[in-house]
């Protein structure tokens, strides 16, 4: 029986990474809780970007191999509106996409997720996105490293930009770009917890985002064979293993249905405070590794008795 | 660098003796401003929920060393360092079921410079941790 | 490592040019979660007590370089990292008397995957810290 | 007009240290003081204590050198009840002495203080304590390094324990043993913020160490002859400078009168909550240091009328 893969990005450590933990000890503790996969930010984790010393890579590769992890996804961003008189062309787009490319290749990635700027509120990738990843696909086909814009809310799975990304995969026929799903556009209930640095501002601005766009886990089924990885965002799990906000209970049995056998990376976004994104990984672990076995059991069962 | 309590989430894990769990560890930054030669540390209880697992029974993991009950009160040579984890390793047949325990530490801590009434001096510690599988 | 708040208290300090006091200067982690680009920075004010010393004079001191208000907004190939501390540097002829004060920041950054309306984000800090002497 | 001289013990950093500062991050925010003293506790500071590495040793020389300080006090125990069922002799107790010396020499401090074991709750030192001494004061002379028990609340300078300190040095003619004192034994109110690791058990039973012992400040003239070095510990300095526990006001001018121009080394035993420490040793650096421009200013005046 193929099962879910284990990961931890290591945005779940935000503000405590360079305050109370550097790269190795985060590394450390996202191994500790037995995970296979690690996630990074290309901007935050990699000293030097994007240009680290021959030293720095040996270290990484030598961590990650004393561990027994392996480098899942590296974020990437695409700056659109660089300065507040240039905005990117498709060419320097592509040229943004390409160096993460080539880094992820040096630092032993499978994917990278470029976010690009937007021009809308509702997240519309700036128009450049398109040209700039079109030229930025024979790369990624050499390194073999899958592009992948990530699925975040507020924009839900059945939206027009969910579906020009859908569109352009089909139209090229491409192997080297997916969708990424971040698993906070299935939150169904009003943030108590926070960790993505909210303004006044913008929780004035937005709150039906912070009420939970609540897409419905069946629409994965629309979108699932473009979908080779998963950012398990969450924001709370209490003492009794339950998640305040995202849906597990329902989440887990409907991956587990479409047989899904990528990593879930987890992504911590809530309180900030010091160390307690180190519980709160390895609650959310405990939490799905509990809800796969649960259905896992009860499908054993169900083939014995069918 | 080390959780700011003495008991670490990370490290929580049951232990495995040729195939079979045999009981769990519980890592701990160590609790006092000097390093600690082992035989200033009288024991280190520890509890999960409503069941204690008295000192005597328990051994510290220190740099990839075990050390029992007795033998650390005789370690003079030996120290904890300051800011350095080491594993309470605590025998339990089958260990603990998956999920988030209530865990406390009492270590007993002899201060020669404390005055004899304080001997040894209690350090508490209790949250919530998790055993993940 | 740093102090979680954005504001450090260490490196809060007068600062001086050929023996006479000409300003001071703050210190300050990076705010962000990942690497910013001093472009995406569009400036960094600062209040000390009533008085506001507004971004467009001050300068960011970052890994032995001095960058200007007008040379961050051009400035897309360095970044300021995570985890990393900066001085922000104003000008203030006779600096601030030794002691306690109590010192805002406001940074405004550009993140273009914020949508429109939400350029720039204001990203606050206030804390009392010391200049020594 | 000669004056103090502003140090620093990593003590302050108590907590801190290996959850959100290493050594030379500690040394550097010393040092960001405008201080030029470092004290450390051996068994605290020193990697792999009493046996740091050459490289480690190299390292400390390069960044005390660096930073413009250098070493005053290692502090140093004799822990008399070293087992249950052993008490160290005179020779153990020595052997423990003369290791901290030769380590306080190989990294250049001036000054070790050994902290014996008691008998008693007047902290009463164990009765090997003069013999250990006095086997190691050939290896001091040699060293060049002073011996320095600490005079620490509940012990005030008039009291038979600091009286035992002074008539070895008198009889022994000794230059290499001399008295350090804590200003903790002028704390003259109850001590509202502690960051000594108290618990119930000695909060119940040691309420009087905790209201200060308040040791007038004019006692300083009795022993300031064996003083070369103060510990100037502290608990808590409000936003207005005030120091809520130690009279600086009045101690300051005394230190100042009596000429003393040794160091004073932070000792902040406050709030242990993480960062906290780093200003509250600047606070006391402004405090100290406006109090003793004061006190010059006055002075200077005098002399220009008189
Ligand atoms: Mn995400
Ligand atoms: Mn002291």
């Amino acid at each position: 029986m193929s099962g879910f893969q284990y990961g931890v990005s290591l945005y779940s450590y935000t503000d405590d990474f360079g305050t109370v933990m550097d790269l190795e000890e985060a590394l450390e503790h996202a191994a500790d809780t037995g995970a296979t996969g690690i996630e990074i930010l290309g901007e935050t984790h990699v000293a030097a970007y994007p240009e680290p010393s021959s030293a720095w890579v040996d270290h990484w590769h030598a961590t990650i191999d004393r561990l027994g992890m392996r480098p899942t996804n590296m974020a990437s961003w695409v700056d659109t509106r660089v300065t507040l008189t240039h905005t990117m062309t498709e060419e320097e787009g592509a040229a943004q996409i390409m160096q993460d490319l080539r880094l992820a290749h040096r630092l032993g990635f499978a994917f990278i997720r470029p976010k690009f700027g937007v021009v809308d509120e509702e997240l519309t990738p700036h128009p450049i996105w398109r040209g700039a990843v079109a030229r930025a696909l024979d790369l990624a086909a050499q390194l073999d490293i899958v592009i992948l814009p990530e699925i975040h809310a507020p924009t839900p799975i059945r939206h027009p930009v969910t579906e020009g990304y859908v569109d352009f995969i089909q139209k090229t026929g491409t192997k080297h770009f997916g969708l990424m799903i971040d698993t906070g556009i299935f939150q169904d209930r009003p943030l108590t917890h926070w960790g993505g640095g909210i303004t006044d501002e913008i929780r004035k601005g937005a709150l039906s985002f912070l009420n939970g766009i609540a897409v419905p886990v069946e629409h994965l089924i629309d979108v699932i064979q473009y979908v080779p990885f998963i950012q398990a965002k969450f924001h709370h799990i209490d003492e009794t293993l339950h998640d305040h906000h995202i849906p597990w209970d329902r989440l887990v049995p409907m991956l587990k249905k479409l047989n899904y056998n990528g990593f879930l990376s987890s992504e911590y976004e809530g309180e900030r405070a010091p160390w307690v994104a180190i519980e709160q990984v390895r609650r959310q672990h405990c939490l799905i590794r509990k809800l796969e076995a649960e259905y896992d059991a009860a499908h054993a069962q169900e083939n014995a008795h069918g | 660098m080390a959780e700011r309590t003495t008991i670490q989430s990370s490290g929580f894990a049951n232990v495995s003796h040729e195939g079979t769990i045999t009981g769990f560890r519980v890592r701990l930054r160590q609790p006092n401003y000097r390093g600690l030669r082992l035989s200033l540390i009288e024991g280190i209880d520890v509890t999960v929920g409503d069941t204690t697992y008295p000192a005597e029974s328990n051994c510290l993991m220190l740099d990839g060393a075990a050390y029992t009950h007795a033998q650390m009160a005789e370690e003079i040579a030996t120290r904890w360092p300051v800011g350095v984890c080491a594993d309470v390793h605590v025998p339990a047949p089958g260990g603990l079921q998956p999920g988030v325990h209530d865990v406390a530490v009492t270590l007993r801590l002899r201060h020669p410079y404390f005055p004899p009434q304080f001997q040894p001096v209690f350090v508490r510690d209790q949250r919530h941790i998790t055993i993940i599988r």
